[in-house]
């Protein structure tokens, strides 16, 4: 093991957070060992090293893998029940209702309530919706310029972190996710006066994100 | 339209009350209920035999004993729009668009629920995803080196207050209510009295006349009241009208 | 790496205080896996896993060395410098043993240390309540007079000073953080043909076999 990667395997070991690239080199940079490196080959170098750890603790009961930009020392998912043993904690359950709003705000964002009062067919609790707030998994971030001025919520960092996903382009594949002008196809030939209406809102609101 | 087409086409199927009983606690609203009946009995999302499911939904609504009101209301709108549908199925002229295509009724309610069902199925995805502390867990004892001095950790009201929820959610809900109906500044008050009886006895005057206003004072007493109940204090009145006295257990005689 | 020393490797990660022999296999007995060891020689292999551990780690960047009589990860002494700039930049989160401990300590006041493990279902180390009565943040206001004569713990001045509150009052009502959609999860969780309802029981089941 070269001391590069000796000393990333204790920063990752020492953050309380995913520890990025950037960060890492930024750490580094300030260290004598790194005086005559160049930004852009210690870089390198970090990404290298890396996936050498990556690689080193695939088959232990530690590991070092990626999650929202960041790298992080977990333990492997097989050991879960002990590990809950060791806690004497139940596992924080997530209701249904929880996990479909969640999974719209994720798969949709930005998106305000009403959407996903829409596609869910029943009303959202601002309860369930402040507990996600509060678990860093979703977060307001601004409003719709719509009547009303409704707020639009969007994952937070700390939603990539708990599933365990690098970035949203990680999450599970949507490609099977029909877009709404499939669905209305599906549906019919031509299109019923309320969808359509609901049905530009909801593209528009997609347009504006971009 | 003669009033046995009606009733043909609401009693059109015998199997239309086959169904075993569900509990609308087990759905998530009125789409998940839908998509229960049509995918139970292996329907065509998008050819749904509209007054077979009114039927079967209603049937559902009816058998519910506790529906609450807030939770009954989406329930109610979905009964209201099936019915809708399916008197719109009976018009003997097909509604059309500007262009004189037909239209089907139903497009918008099957659009509904291939949507809903599809994110239904991601979040069930989601859920199936290696969770942090359900899962896998990272670190939990600073990992300092022999020597690194760790600075001291911040304080962050929001992370002790999710601390305290995420303690209250693993006790039993009894528990639960009993920290909830507990006043705040008895327990503040407490403390207080406690600390002030550390070092011997106090005349219950001296104490309450650090108590300024009627709140205060009502707390400290219910604080005391508290206490001696708990055995934790002891009050004393050796004579009628005398002094009363606050000791702390252990040094009363 | 065999199982038993992935499996203690991860316990040690997850522990929120070195582990002790005693303490590895009391939770590791529990498990299906150790249902026909005996108790002696399931110590004796927990040595011999903790010992090839620490070897394991011996050149590393993060070691497993004994400490105050149990087993932790610590980062290697020689990047004490490293990780002293990473906690320059960020301070150290409160773990979330000692939240949880603060937290009942500031809403249940006066309260025994009994008390505190009943409600969080875990051993409270002495250690943590050390650190937290150092930091200032909780104070031994008296004993409550019960067998044993425990401690009673309240929250100290630094508390108040440090969290931004006037007085205790000013801490925000817990029932505000009460969240309806969860309770109401407990009433669903009966058997029904639905797959999603099934998960969750599974996760219920697991998380009760504990």
């Amino acid at each position: 093991m070269n001391h590069l990667t000796a000393q990333i395997e204790a920063l990752i070991l020492a953050s309380d957070e995913p520890l990025n690239v950037q960060k890492i080199r930024d750490l580094l940079l300030g260290s004598p060992d790194c005086e005559h490196v160049s930004v852009d080959s210690l870089s390198a170098n970090i990404r290298d090293s890396l996936s050498e750890l990556e690689t080193h603790y695939q088959r232990r009961g530690i590991q070092v893998i990626q999650v929202g930009g960041g790298w992080q020392f977990r333990t492997a998912t097989e050991h879960a029940e002990l590990v809950q043993r060791l806690w004497q904690v139940k596992a924080p359950r997530l209701s249904r209702s929880a996990l479909e709003t969640l999974a719209i705000i994720a798969y949709r964002q930005p998106t305000t309530r009403a959407e996903i009062e829409s596609l869910r067919g029943v009303r959202v609790s601002s309860q369930m919706i402040a507990n996600l707030q509060e678990r860093g998994w979703i977060k307001v971030i601004g409003r719709k310029e719509v009547p009303g001025r409704p707020h639009l919520f969007a994952t937070g960092k700390q939603f990539l972190v708990d599933f365990g996903l690098n970035g949203l382009k990680d999450l599970p594949d949507s490609s099977q996710l029909m877009d709404d002008d499939e669905l209305n196809l599906a549906a019919a030939q031509t299109a019923s006066d309320q969808p359509v209406a609901q049905q530009e809102l909801t593209n528009e609101e997609i347009s504006n994100n971009e | 339209m003669s009033e046995s087409t009606q009733l043909s086409l609401i009693q059109s199927d015998p199997d239309a009350h086959a169904l075993p009983p569900v509990h609308l606690d087990q759905f998530e609203g009125p789409l998940d209920v839908l998509l229960h009946l049509i995918r139970k009995q292996k329907l065509d999302l998008f050819d749904i035999p509209i007054a077979m499911i009114t039927q079967q939904y209603l049937d559902i609504l009816e058998i519910q004993e506790d529906l609450d009101l807030e939770m009954s209301g989406d329930y109610l709108v979905m009964a209201s729009s099936l019915m809708q549908l399916k008197s719109r199925m009976l018009l003997p002229r097909p509604e059309t668009d500007d262009e004189g295509n037909d239209i089907d009724p139903r497009s918008e309610l099957a659009a509904q629920l291939v949507a809903y069902e599809q994110y239904r199925l991601l979040a069930e995805e989601l859920n199936e995803r290696p969770r942090l502390n359900r899962d896998l867990f990272v670190r939990c004892i600073f990992p300092e080196a022999d020597d690194v001095e760790r600075p001291l950790p911040l304080a962050d009201l929001d992370a002790l207050l999710i601390a305290f929820r995420a303690v209250l959610k693993r006790v039993n809900r009894e528990v639960r209510h009993q920290i909830f109906t507990e006043p705040m500044n008895m327990r503040e008050q407490m403390s207080f009295v406690l600390q002030r009886l550390q070092h011997g006895g106090m005349p219950l005057d001296e104490l309450l006349h650090d108590s300024p206003g009627i709140d205060a004072l009502v707390t400290t007493i219910l604080a005391i009241l508290e206490l001696w109940r708990q055995q934790s204090i002891t009050v004393l009145q050796r004579e009628h009208f005398g002094a009363i006295m606050l000791l702390p257990r252990g040094k009363e005689q």
